[in-house]
C-alpha cells in the first residue's frame, strides 16, 4: 500500500513535471521565433505561401489555444514536421532513438560497473594509494571535456594503434557480407537475435570508443558518489554491529554495506542521465553516429524548432521515466523508501 | 522587507577558515589545484601584459603566419588566422573563468534563498518550489541551455543566461537540504518564540550554515560550467568567433587535429587542467566542510 | 568466582585533527563469571571505548598504546584478526544504545539474525532460522513469524533492543557487553530491558558489562561496578560498597548530585566545573581542579588505586585516611 | 496503381533475409564514400540542395552539359538529339526508346511534360523556366517545349535542379500523399536506385541493371554513402581504408594525400563563389565612393589563402570563372588601402569613423575563417567591423525582415542554379524589380540594390541568350561591369572544388557544370 | 494567586502525509484535550513517556504551533485568538529552553549575537546599551564577558545551556517553557543548572513548565506536577504530594520504574509489560487500560475524566477515590 502510494505519487508528480516541461518548451519554441511560418518554407518563401503555412501550422491562432493543440497532437504521438528535413518529428526521433538509447544505455552500463566498483575499492582502502589512485581517476574522468576526449581516442585507438574503428555504428561492408534482419533496431541486439556473430562483434567494436567517451563523465562521477556513500554507511552503527558480530570483512562491504550505499548511488546514476544525454550531442558529432544527438544539434543549428521542442520533451521525458524508475527500485533496495 | 546583512566571514571563526588553509597547504595535490586556479586567474586578469601577442589572443589576425607550428615565436604554435594559439589560451581564460564565476554566483544567489525558504517553510511552500526546481531539472542541462540560446539568440552572454536557469535548482537542493535539517534543530524556533521574524531567520540562521556545502558545490560547479560553456562553444551556441574562447578553440581545431594538432590541443589541455583543479579543490573542500556531502 | 575478562592498564589514543586525545590512561579491571559488571561515568569519560576496546571494535583513528585485554585466558589484543572474528558475536556479543541504527535497515530481521546465527555455529539454514524464533522467543518477543520478516524500522524501540539482546545471546556467548542498552528507551521499556538481562544473565549464566551513565541502573542491575573519570578508574568494588561507602570524591559528587526524594526546594550538591577536555595532558589526579579536597601533591601526582577494603579500590590519597 | 510502383521497388528493402549460410554469397564490388552533403529531400522535383549529388545518379534530364573544354557541348541522355526552331522559341526532343523508370513505367513523352510541369509548378528551382511557355507532347517519342521568349532550353533542360524526369506514377503519389517522399526513393532512369537511407548516416544504392546504358566490368554494383559531417573523420576514414573516396578534405591537409603515390589530387575550378553584399539603403553604405573605397580594402590575397589555403581565384563580379558570361575584362578591385582612405576622405568620412555590422552564416567555415581578416583590414582605414555568426536562417532573416535595419555586410556563398550565372547569378543577386527592394522578385538582391541602367541591359541579354549567344555575353559584360563599378557588393573569390581519389579507382572527373554531384559513380571503375 | 497560563480542552492533532490511496486521512493525536492552569510564580512540572505529547502542549502554549482546537489564555489574553502577526508584543513575555543545549544555538553565531538578537528584534534597547545588558545577563547565569565572542562549540553542554536560559531571560519574560532543559546533561552539571533555575526564579519571580522524564529531577523543582499519558493528562497535584502517593496506575508503575541510586531497599523495578501504544491509534476508553494491572471491562469502554480527588489533586482514573 505504501509502496502503491509513493509510485502513484512519484507518476503524479512526474506527470506535473512533464506538463511544465511541455509548457517552457512550447514558450521557448513558439513565442521566441518572429516568424515561424517563414522559416518553415525556408529562403524562397512567397508571401503566399507563408500565409498558407501559417494556417496550416495554426500559427494564427492565440497561443494557449495553439498550445492545447499541440498537447492534444503529442498524446497522438504527432510532434510537428521537422523544418529542415520536412518528416514528422516523431519519425526522426524514433528513427534514430535506438542508435543514442544503445549508445547511452551501454555508456551508462559502463559507467556503473566501472564506477561502482572502483568507488567501492576506493572506500575499502580509505586513504591508502589505491584510493588515492582512484580518486585521481574518477577526477580526471569529470574533468575531461567530452568533445576533446573524443578526439584523443580516435586518434590513439584508431590512427595510431589501429585497434578500434573510427567512427559510426558498424562496417559497411557487412551491410552485403552479413546483412542483419531488423527487428528492434538496437544493433547489438539484433545482431545478437539473428545470431550475426560478425555484425555483433563488428558493432560491439564501434561501440566502445563512443561509450568509453560518454562514460568518463558518469564513472568518475559515480565512483566519487558510491565511494562517498560507502564511506558514510561504513561508519553507520549497524555496520559496527555486523563488525560486533563476526560478520566476514567482505560480507560487511560488498552485502551489509553495498546495499545501503547503492541507494545514493542509483540517485545519482539517475541524475547522471541528463549529463550523458546532453554527452551524446558531442559524441554523436565526433564519432558520426547516427543519433537524436547529432539530429538535436543540427535542428539547434538550423533553428528547426519542432524538431528542438520534440527533442526537449523526449530527453525531459527519459529523464524523468529514469529516475522514476530509480526511485522505484529504490523501494525494493530500501524498504524506508515510500516512507520519506 | 529590510535583508540584514549576511554575516559572512564574520561567521566562521577565523581558526576555521585557518584550518581549511591549513589543509589545502598541507596536501600537495590541493595546493597544486589552488596553485592553478591562482594561476589562471592571474593570467585573466594580466592577460595582456603576460600574453606575448595580446592583440592576435582578442582576434587579430595575422594571415603570415596561419598555422605555424610550435617555435620560439609562438610557443604554442598558430592558428589558421596565424594567430598566436598562447596568446588565445592566455586571454580566453577570461571568459572562461570569469562567464562561469558570473554563473556560479547568480546560480547560488537565486538558488539559496529559495532552498532555505522551502527547507525553513515546509509545506506547500517547499512543495511548489521543489516542483519548479524538479521541473528545471528535467531538462537536461545543457540542451536547457541550448533551447535558451537558441531562443535568446547566440552569445556569450546568453549562453551564461542559459546555464544560470539550468543550474540554480542544485543550489535550491542543497539549501533545502541543509535548512530542512535546521528546522529540526531548536535554535530556529529559539529565534521564532523570541519574535524574530521569518526572513532574518532565513538570512541570519539558516543561509550561513548553507555556506560551507554550497562552497563545496560551488567549487566543483565551476569545473562543470567550464566545461558546459566549454561544450556550448564547440556546438557554436556560446562565444562567437573571433573571440577567444577555449571550447571554441577546440571546436576550429578539430578539423586540423590529424596535421596541425597544436591548434585544438592546448585549449583542450587548458580546459582539463582548469576543470582538474577546480575538482580537486572542490574535493579537499568537501572533505574539510562535509565529507559525506554529495549531490 | 573466576576471572572471565582482564583488562589492564588499558591506554588508548585518537589521532584527531586536533592533535592527540589521550582517551583512556590505565584503565584496570576484571569481570568475573556470571555477574553483571557496571561500568559508570560522566559523558566522554572512556566507557564505550573501553568496551570497544574490548572487541576491538575501535574506529582507525584510535590506537591502543599499551594494556592488556585477556578474556578466558587469551590476550584479545594478539589475537590475529579472523580469530578475532569468531570472538565477535560468538564468545562475547555487544549491544548498543541506539537500537534504531544499530540494525541494518535494508535486511529483515530474521536475515540478520540467521547470518549471526550461521556465522558462528555449524546449523545450517534451517536450524538456524529455528535457533533465531527461539531466541527471539525467549527475549519475550510476540508473534515472531512477523517479527523475523519485518524490517527495524516496523519495530518499536523497545522491540528492536529486545532484537538486538537476541542476536547477542543467539551464539551462547559467555561476555555480554551492553554499552547504555537503556539510555534511548522509555523508563517503563528501560525497566522491562533491564529486567530481561538479569533474567537471561541467570538463565544462560553469562557475565554482563553493562555501561550506564544512570547510577540508579547500577544500583539496581550490577553485582560490581567501576567509576570511571576521565579515562581512569577513580573507584572500584562491589555495588554495596560502593553506594553505601563511596571512597572518591568524585564518587561521592556524583550521588549527591542526583535529586532525591524530598531535597525538593534545598540546593543541590553540584560539582563546581567540567571535565577536562584532554585528561592525558595532565599531570596529577584530573579531579584535582574540581575537588573540594585536593591538596598540593593531587596536582603534581597521579593517585594509584588504593585499597580501601577488600576488593574495593579507588584512586585517591585521602583513600588511605578513611580505610 | 502507386502498389504497383511501390512493389517494384520492394526488393531492395527486403534483401534476402541474414541467414549467416555456409555458401558465402561472393561479395558484390561496393563504392565506400564518405560525403558530407545531408538529404533535405528525396522528391527530385522540389530538391534544390545538397541531396542533388545523390539525385543525379538516380535521375536523368533529357541532356547533361559538359564540362568547359569538351569536344561536344552536350551528352545527350533521355534524348537522343534536338532541334532548335529558327526564331529560337521552339525546341523539339526526340526521346530515348525502350527506357523504363525504376518502378518500371515507360519513359516517354507524356512522362517528360509531366516532370517539367511539376518543375515549372513547385519546383525549388522553377524560375529556370521562366522562358517557359508550354510543353507539348508531339508523339510518344518527341516532346516540344515552347517558348514565350527565345532561351537556351538546352541549357536550362540540363539544369541539376528542376529538370529531372520522374515517373509519372510517383509524381501523382507524390501529389495525393505529401510523406511519399520522406523515405529514400527511387523513381528515376538513372543507373543506381536507392536501396537504403538511413537518415543522417547512410545511403545504399544498388545497380539498375536494366539501365539503358549498359553496364562493363568494374563498375560498382553498390554504392554506400556515409554521411560524415567531420573533416577529421572523413580523413581518418579515407586515410585508413575505411572508405573509397572522401569528399570536402580539409584543403591545409592536401599535402599528406598529394605526396602519397597512393592517391591523385585534383584542383578543379568550380561555379561556387563568395560575395559580400552592401546595404545601400544605410549610410555610409548608400555612398558609392564609400563603398568601392571598401571594395579596396579587402585583403583578397590573404583571404584566398586563409579561407581556401590558396585554392581560389578572385572573382571577375558575381559570374564564376568559366561559366557563361564570364570575361576577365571586368575590373577587379586589388588590395589598395591608399586608395581606399582616398575615397573615403572623397565621401566626406576621412579616417573612417563609421562602424559596420557583418553577418556571415556560422555554418560556413570558410567565411569564419576570413571574415576576421576583413575586420583587421578595415580597422586600418577607421572602419570598425562587428562579427556576427549567425545560422544562415536567422542570417537570412535579419536581412529580409527589415533592410532599413538589417546587417550591413551579408557573407554569401553563391552557386548557378544551371550554367548561365547571366540569368542566374547576375539577375538573382543584382536584379531589382518594380516592388520594394526587400520583397524582390529574385529574392538574393541582398544589396537591395537597383539600378535602372543595369536592370535595361540584364533584360535585353536575357532575351538573347539563345538566339545571340556573343551579343548577349557583351552585354552582361556591359552589366557586370557597371555592377563593379556601383560596387553594391565586395566579389571575393571562386572557389576550386578538391578531390582526393585513390589510384584503383579510375574514371573520375569532375563536371563543375553539376556543383554539387562530387561523383556520378556511373564513370567510376575500379582497377584491380 | 493568579493563573499566569490557563489552557482549555486544547488538542494538537498532525494530520500524517499520505493514506489517500486507502482514502482516510491518519492524525497522530499528540495533545488531546488537556486543561492545565499554572499560577503566577509557580513551576509545573509535566513528565511523561517520550512521544506522549508534552513538547506538543509546551509549543501550543508559546503558540510555536496552531492549535487544533482549544484555548490558551496567557495573562488573561486568550492568544490563541490573537492574529499571528500581533503576537510578537506577546512573545516578550514568554520565552522557552530546549533540551540539546548546542543545538538550540546558531552555530554561526558569537554569545553575545544569540543572547542580543530577542533585544534587537524587539529593539527595546538603544545600540549602546545592549552589550552592558548582555553581559549583565552573562554573569546572571554565572558566565562572563570573556564568553561574549565564543561560538557554541567553543563551550561544554552546560555553558551553552547557561547561554540558551541567559537568551530566555533577555527579554524579562513571565514564563519560560523549560522543555527538558538538563536531559542532555550530566549529572554533576544538572545539578549546576538545577540550581540556576531554583535561583533565577526566586530572584526574577518566574513562571516555569518544568518539562522532563526524569522523575527525579521534576520531583525536586516542581510546585505541582502533571503525569501525561497519549496525549492526556492523568494526574495532577502537589510535587510531593505525587510523589509520596501516586494515585493513578500509570503514576504508580512510572514512579515504580525508576532505578532509584540505593542498594540497600532492594526493592525489585516494577515492570509494566507491553508497549507505549501508538498515538496514531489511541486505545479506546481509558487510553491505559492496554497496559493497566487494575483494568475492567468499562476501562475499555468508557474514558474517565481528569476529576479532582483529595482536595487539590486530580486523577483520570475510574477506580480513584
Ligand atoms: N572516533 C573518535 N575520535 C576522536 N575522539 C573520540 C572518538 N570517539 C571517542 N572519542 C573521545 O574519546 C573519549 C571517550 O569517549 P567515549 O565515547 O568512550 O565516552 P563515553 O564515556 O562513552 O561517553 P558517552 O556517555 O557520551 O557515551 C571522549 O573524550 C571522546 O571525545
Ligand atoms: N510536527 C509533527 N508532525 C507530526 N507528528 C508530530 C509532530 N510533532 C510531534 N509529533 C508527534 O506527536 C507526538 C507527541 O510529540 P511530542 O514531541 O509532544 O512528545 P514529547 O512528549 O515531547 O516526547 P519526548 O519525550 O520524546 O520529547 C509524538 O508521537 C510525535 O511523533
Ligand atoms: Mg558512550
Ligand atoms: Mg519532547
Amino acid at each position: 500500500m505504501q509502496r502503491l502510494e509513493f509510485i502513484l505519487r512519484r507518476l503524479l508528480t512526474s506527470l506535473f513535471v512533464l506538463v511544465g516541461v511541455s509548457i517552457i518548451t512550447f514558450a521557448i519554441a513558439r513565442v521566441v521565433p518572429n516568424n515561424a511560418a517563414a522559416m518553415y518554407i525556408g529562403p524562397k518563401a512567397r508571401q503566399e505561401d507563408i500565409d498558407r503555412v501559417t494556417k496550416q501550422l495554426g500559427l494564427d491562432k492565440p497561443l494557449p489555444v495553439q498550445y492545447l493543440i499541440y498537447m492534444q497532437e503529442l498524446t497522438r504521438g504527432d510532434l510537428g514536421t521537422s523544418i529542415a528535413t520536412k518528416r514528422p518529428v516523431t519519425q526522426e526521433l524514433t528513427g534514430r532513438l535506438p542508435a543514442t538509447l544503445e549508445l547511452l544505455l551501454f555508456g551508462m552500463f559502463l559507467a556503473a560497473i566501472i564506477g561502482i566498483p572502483l568507488g567501492v575499492l576506493s572506500a575499502r582502502s580509505q586513504g591508502k594509494l589505491l584510493d588515492v589512485a582512484v580518486r585521481m581517476l574518477s577526477i580526471v574522468g569529470v574533468s575531461m571535456p567530452a568533445f576533446f576526449l573524443g578526439l584523443i581516442l580516435q586518434i590513439i585507438f584508431f590512427r595510431n594503434l589501429d585497434i578500434l574503428p573510427l567512427a559510426g555504428r558498424v562496417d559497411a561492408d557487412l551491410r552485403f557480407t552479413n546483412p542483419l534482419t531488423p527487428i528492434t533496431n538496437f544493433l547489438l541486439l539484433d545482431s545478437f537475435l539473428t545470431a550475426n556473430w560478425v555484425t555483433l562483434k563488428d558493432a560491439f567494436l564501434h561501440l566502445i570508443l563512443p561509450a568509453v567517451t560518454l562514460a568518463a563523465y558518469p564513472t568518475g562521477l559515480i565512483a566519487r558518489m558510491t565511494r562517498a556513500a560507502m564511506l558514510e554507511t561504513l561508519e553507520q552503527d549497524y555496520i559496527r554491529t555486523a563488525r560486533a558480530y563476526g560478520i566476514k570483512q567482505h560480507i560487511i562491504i560488498y552485502q551489509y554495506a553495498l546495499k545501503n550505499a547503492v541507494s545514493p548511488t542509483l540517485t545519482v546514476l539517475g541524475l547522471t542521465f541528463a549529463f550523458a544525454l546532453t554527452g551524446t550531442f558531442f559524441v554523436e558529432i565526433i564519432f558520426n553516429w547516427p543519433g537524436l544527438g547529432l539530429f538535436t544539434v543540427r535542428s539547434l543549428l538550423s533553428l528547426d524548432y519542432p524538431a528542438i521542442m520534440g527533442m526537449t520533451l523526449f530527453g525531459a521525458t527519459g529523464y524523468v521515466l529514469i529516475n522514476l524508475i530509480v526511485d522505484i527500485v529504490q523501494t525494493w533496495v530500501d524498504p524506508r523508501v515510500s516512507l520519506k | 522587507m529590510t535583508i540584514p546583512a549576511i554575516p559572512t566571514l564574520d561567521i566562521e571563526s577565523t581558526r576555521t577558515w585557518r584550518h581549511v588553509v591549513s589543509v589545502i597547504v598541507r596536501d600537495p595535490l590541493s595546493l597544486a589545484s589552488l596553485i592553478i586556479i591562482v594561476a589562471f586567474i592571474l593570467m585573466a586578469v594580466f592577460a595582456n601584459q603576460i600574453a606575448p601577442y595580446p592583440e592576435q589572443g582578442a582576434g587579430k589576425t595575422n594571415a603570415a603566419n596561419t598555422m605555424a607550428p610550435p617555435s620560439a615565436d609562438n610557443l604554442f604554435g598558430a592558428d589558421k588566422l596565424g594567430r598566436d594559439v598562447l596568446s588565445r589560451v592566455i586571454v580566453g581564460a577570461r571568459s572562461a573563468l570569469i562567464i562561469p564565476i558570473f554563473v556560479v554566483v547568480f546560480a547560488v544567489l537565486l538558488g539559496a534563498p529559495l532552498g532555505a525558504l522551502a527547507g525553513y517553510k515546509g509545506g506547500w511552500v517547499d512543495e511548489v518550489i521543489m516542483r519548479i526546481t524538479d521541473l528545471f531539472l528535467a531538462f537536461p542541462s545543457l540542451l536547457l541551455a541550448m533551447a535558451i540560446a537558441f531562443a535568446l539568440g547566440r552569445g556569450l552572454d546568453k549562453a551564461a543566461i542559459a546555464l544560470i536557469i539550468s543550474w540554480w535548482p542544485w543550489y535550491t537542493r542543497i539549501a533545502r537540504g541543509v535548512a530542512v535539517g535546521l528546522r529540526e534543530r531548536y535554535f530556529v524556533e529559539a529565534a521564532q518564540a523570541a519574535g524574530v521574524s521569518d526572513a532574518v531567520i532565513i538570512f541570519r540562521h539558516i543561509l550561513p550554515n548553507t555556506i560551507s556545502p554550497i562552497l563545496v558545490q560551488a567549487t566543483v560547479d565551476m569545473g562543470t560550467v567550464i566545461l558546459a560553456m566549454g561544450g556550448l562553444a564547440f556546438l557554436g551556441l556560446g562565444t562567437q568567433p573571433p573571440a577567444p574562447d577555449w571550447g571554441l578553440m577546440v571546436s576550429e581545431g578539430r578539423t586540423y587535429m590529424l596535421n596541425q594538432w597544436w591548434i585544438a590541443t592546448y585549449p583542450g589541455l587548458a580546459i582539463f587542467i582548469v576543470v582538474l583543479a577546480f575538482n580537486l579543490l572542490g574535493d579537499t573542500l568537501r572533505d574539510i566542510f562535509d565529507p559525506r556531502q554529495y549531490r | 568466582m573466576s576471572v572471565l575478562l582482564e583488562v589492564k592498564d588499558l591506554n588508548l589514543e585518537f589521532k584527531t585533527s586536533r592533535g592527540v586525545l589521550k582517551a583512556l590512561n590505565g584503565i584496570t579491571f576484571e569481570v568475573r563469571r556470571g555477574e553483571v559488571f557496571g561500568i559508570v561515568g560522566e559523558t566522554g569519560c572512556g566507557k564505550t571505548v573501553t568496551g570497544l576496546s574490548i572487541l576491538r571494535l575501535l574506529p582507525r583513528s584510535a590506537k591502543i598504546t599499551k594494556g592488556m585485554i585477556k578474556f578466558d585466558g587469551i590476550n584479545l589484543l594478539d589475537l590475529p584478526p579472523s580469530e578475532m572474528e569468531q570472538v565477535r558475536g560468538g564468545k562475547a556479543a555487544m549491544i548498543f544504545q541506539d537500537p534504531s541504527s544499530s540494525l541494518n535497515p535494508v535486511f529483515t530481521i530474521g536475515s540478520q539474525l540467521v547470518r549471526v546465527i550461521r556465522q558462528h555455529t555449524e546449523l545450517n539454514a534451517k536450524q538456524a532460522e529455528a535457533r533465531a524464533s527461539e531466541t527471539l522467543d525467549a527475549v519475550g518477543l510476540p508473534d515472531i513469524k512477523r517479527i523475523m520478516t519485518s524490517y527495524p524500522h516496523q519495530l518499536s524501540g523497545g522491540q528492536q533492543q529486545r532484537v538486538m539482546i537476541a542476536m547477542a545471546l543467539s551464539c551462547r556467548p559467555q561476555l555480554l557487553l551492553a554499552d547504555e542498552p537503556t539510555t534511548a528507551l522509555d523508563v517503563t521499556i528501560q525497566a522491562q530491558i533491564l529486567k530481561l538481562l538479569r533474567d537471561l544473565q541467570k538463565q544462560f549464566d553469562i557475565s554482563v558489562i553493562l555501561i550506564t551513565h544512570n547510577l540508579g541502573v547500577v544500583a539496581q542491575t550490577c553485582d560490581r561496578l567501576a567509576v570511571l573519570y576521565a579515562g581512569r578508574v577513580a573507584e572500584i568494588g562491589s555495588t554495596h560498597d560502593i553506594f553505601n561507602n563511596p571512597q572518591h570524591p568524585y564518587t561521592r559528587g556524583l550521588m549527591n548530585a542526583i535529586p532525591k526524594p524530598g531535597s525538593r526546594g534545598k540546593k543541590m550538591a553540584a560539582i563546581p566545573g567540567t571535565v577536562p577536555s584532554n585528561p592525558g595532558e595532565m599531570t596529577g589526579c584530573p579531579f584535582a581542579p574540581r575537588c573540594e579536597f585536593a591538596f598540593e601533591r593531587c596536582s603534581m601526582e597521579t593517585p594509584a588505586l588504593l585499597k580501601a577494603s577488600e576488593g574495593h579500590l579507588a584512586s585517591c590519597f585521602l583513600v588511605e585516611h578513611a580505610g | 496503381a502507386p502498389a504497383a510502383s511501390e512493389a517494384a521497388t520492394e526488393p531492395a528493402v527486403t534483401e534476402a533475409p541474414a541467414e549467416s549460410q555456409p555458401t558465402e554469397p561472393p561479395a558484390p564490388a561496393v563504392l565506400k564514400i564518405a560525403n558530407t552533403a545531408n538529404i533535405t529531400t528525396w522528391d527530385p522535383i522540389a530538391s534544390f540542395s545538397t541531396e542533388a549529388s545523390y539525385l543525379a545518379n538516380v535521375y536523368e534530364q533529357l541532356l547533361r552539359i559538359n564540362p568547359p573544354g569538351s569536344p561536344e557541348a552536350y551528352t545527350p541522355l533521355l534524348a537522343e538529339s534536338w532541334e532548335v526552331s529558327d526564331d529560337g522559341l521552339a525546341y523539339t526532343f526526340n526521346l530515348r526508346e525502350g527506357v523504363k523508370f525504376h518502378d518500371g513505367e515507360a519513359m516517354n513523352a507524356d512522362a517528360v511534360k509531366k516532370s517539367i510541369d511539376a518543375a515549372v509548378e513547385r519546383s525549388g528551382a522553377s524560375f529556370i523556366w521562366l522562358p517557359l511557355d508550354n510543353v507539348e507532347v508531339v508523339d510518344d517519342s518527341t516532346v516540344k517545349f515552347n517558348l514565350k521568349w527565345a532561351a537556351p532550353v538546352d541549357l536550362i533542360a540540363s539544369s541539376l535542379y528542376g529538370a529531372w524526369i520522374v515517373s509519372p506514377k510517383a509524381l501523382e503519389a507524390g501529389a495525393a500523399d505529401e510523406t511519399f517522399w520522406a523515405d529514400g526513393k527511387s523513381y528515376g532512369t538513372g543507373p543506381y536506385m536507392v536501396e537504403s537511407y538511413t537518415p543522417d548516416a547512410e545511403i545504399v544504392f544498388t545497380q539498375n541493371t536494366e539501365y539503358w546504358g549498359g553496364w562493363n566490368d568494374g563498375q560498382y554494383e553498390k554504392v554506400v554513402v556515409s554521411i560524415v559531417p567531420e573533416a577529421t573523420t572523413r580523413q581518418q576514414m579515407l586515410e585508413g581504408g575505411e572508405v573509397d573516396l572522401a569528399t570536402a578534405l580539409p584543403v591545409e591537409n592536401l599535402a599528406t594525400f598529394e605526396s602519397d603515390s597512393n592517391y591523385t589530387v585534383y584542383k578543379e575550378p568550380s561555379f561556387f563563389n563568395y560575395l559580400g553584399f552592401f546595404n545601400t539603403l544605410k549610410k555610409p553604405l548608400d555612398d558609392v565612393k564609400v563603398r568601392q573605397a571598401l571594395s579596396y580594402a579587402i585583403p583578397y590575397d590573404d583571404i584566398i589563402a586563409i579561407g581556401a589555403k590558396g585554392l581560389g581565384t578572385q572573382s571577375y563580379g558575381p559570374v564564376p570563372a568559366g561559366v557563361f558570361p564570364w570575361d576577365d575584362s571586368v575590373f577587379r578591385y586589388s588590395y589598395d588601402l591608399d586608395k581606399a582612405k582616398a575615397l573615403l576622405k572623397e565621401a566626406g568620412y576621412e579616417n573612417g569613423g563609421f562602424s559596420i555590422r557583418l553577418t556571415y552564416a556560422s555554418e560556413n567555415a570558410t567565411e569564419e575563417a576570413f571574415a576576421p581578416l576583413i575586420k583587421d583590414s578595415f580597422a586600418q582605414i577607421g572602419v570598425d567591423v562587428t562579427i556576427e555568426p549567425l545560422a544562415f536562417g536567422q542570417q537570412w532573416e535579419l536581412a529580409k525582415t527589415d533592410p532599413a535595419n538589417a546587417q550591413d555586410m551579408f557573407l554569401l556563398l553563391y552557386w548557378p542554379t544551371y550554367s548561365d550565372a547571366g540569368a542566374d547569378n547576375m539577375w538573382s543577386m543584382f536584379y531589382a524589380g518594380a516592388e520594394p527592394p526587400y520583397l524582390n522578385v529574385t529574392k538574393f538582391n541582398l544589396s537591395y540594390w537597383k539600378n535602372d541602367e543595369y536592370n535595361a541591359l540584364m533584360d535585353v541579354a536575357g532575351a538573347i541568350t539563345a538566339t545571340d549567344y556573343e551579343g548577349s555575353k557583351a552585354k552582361y559584360v556591359e552589366a557586370n561591369k557597371l555592377l563593379v563599378e556601383e560596387a553594391p557588393a565586395v566579389f571575393f573569390f571562386d572557389t576550386m572544388a578538391v578531390f582526393v581519389v585513390p589510384n584503383r579507382i579510375e574514371g573520375f572527373k569532375y563536371n563543375l557544370n553539376y556543383p554539387f554531384v562530387h561523383f556520378f559513380f556511373y564513370e567510376l571503375r575500379s582497377v584491380q | 494567586m493568579t493563573n499566569l497560563i490557563e489552557v482549555h480542552s486544547l488538542k494538537k492533532h498532525f494530520r500524517l502525509p499520505g493514506g489517500w490511496l486507502s482514502g482516510e486521512t491518519k492524525h497522530v493525536y499528540a495533545v488531546d484535550g488537556v486543561d492545565l492552569s499554572i499560577a503566577s510564580g509557580e513551576t509545573f512540572g509535566l513528565v511523561g513517556e517520550s512521544g506522549c505529547g508534552k513538547t506538543t502542549l509546551g509549543r501550543m502554549i508559546l503558540r510555536l504551533i496552531e492549535p487544533t482546537s482549544g484555548k490558551v489564555i496567557f495573562d488573561g489574553k486568550d492568544i490563541t485568538a490573537i492574529e499571528k502577526s500581533r503576537m510578537k508584543p506577546i512573545r516578550r513575555e514568554m520565552q522557552i529552553v530546549f533540551q540539546n543545549p548546542l543545538s538550540s544555538l546558531s552555530p554561526r553565531l558569537r554569545v553575545e549575537q544569540i543572547i542580543a538578537e530577542p533585544l534587537t528584534t524587539h529593539g527595546i534597547l538603544s545600540k549602546e546599551r545592549i552589550r552592558p545588558r548582555v553581559i549583565e545577563l552573562l554573569e546572571q547565569v554565572g558566565l562572563g564577558r570573556q564568553h561574549l565572542d565564543r561560538f557554541p562549540h567553543e563551550m561544554s553542554g552546560g555553558q551553552c545551556q547557561r547561554v540558551a536560559v541567559a537568551r530566555a531571560l533577555a527579554l524579562n519574560p513571565k514564563l519560560i517553557v523549560l522543555d527538558e532543559p538538563t536531559s542532555a546533561l550530566d549529572v554533576s552539571v544538572q545539578a549546576q543548572i538545577i540550581n540556576l533555575l531554583d535561583e533565577l526564579k526566586k530572584t526574577l519571580g518566574l513562571t516555569y513548565l518544568f518539562i522532563s522524564h526524569d522523575l527525579n529531577v521534576v520531583q525536586h523543582i516542581s510546585d505541582r506536577i502533571g503525569v501525561m499519558y497519549l496525549g492526556k493528562l492523568v494526574e495532577v497535584g502537589d510535587a510531593q504530594d505525587v510523589f509520596d502517593e501516586p494515585l493513578h496506575p500509570y503514576t504508580q508503575a512510572l514512579f515504580g520504574a525508576i532505578p532509584m541510586p540505593v542498594v540497600d531497599t532492594k526493592r525489585e523495578l516494577k515492570v509494566l509489560e507491553g508497549n507505549v501504544p501508538s498515538p496514531v491509534n489511541p486505545p479506546s476508553g481509558c487510553r491505559f487500560h492496554t497496559r493497566c494491572p487494575i483494568a475492567q471491562k468499562m476501562c475499555q469502554e468508557t474514558e474517565p475524566a481528569l476529576r479532582p480527588v483529595r482536595g487539590a489533586r486530580q486523577a483520570a482514573c475510574h477506580f480513584v477515590e
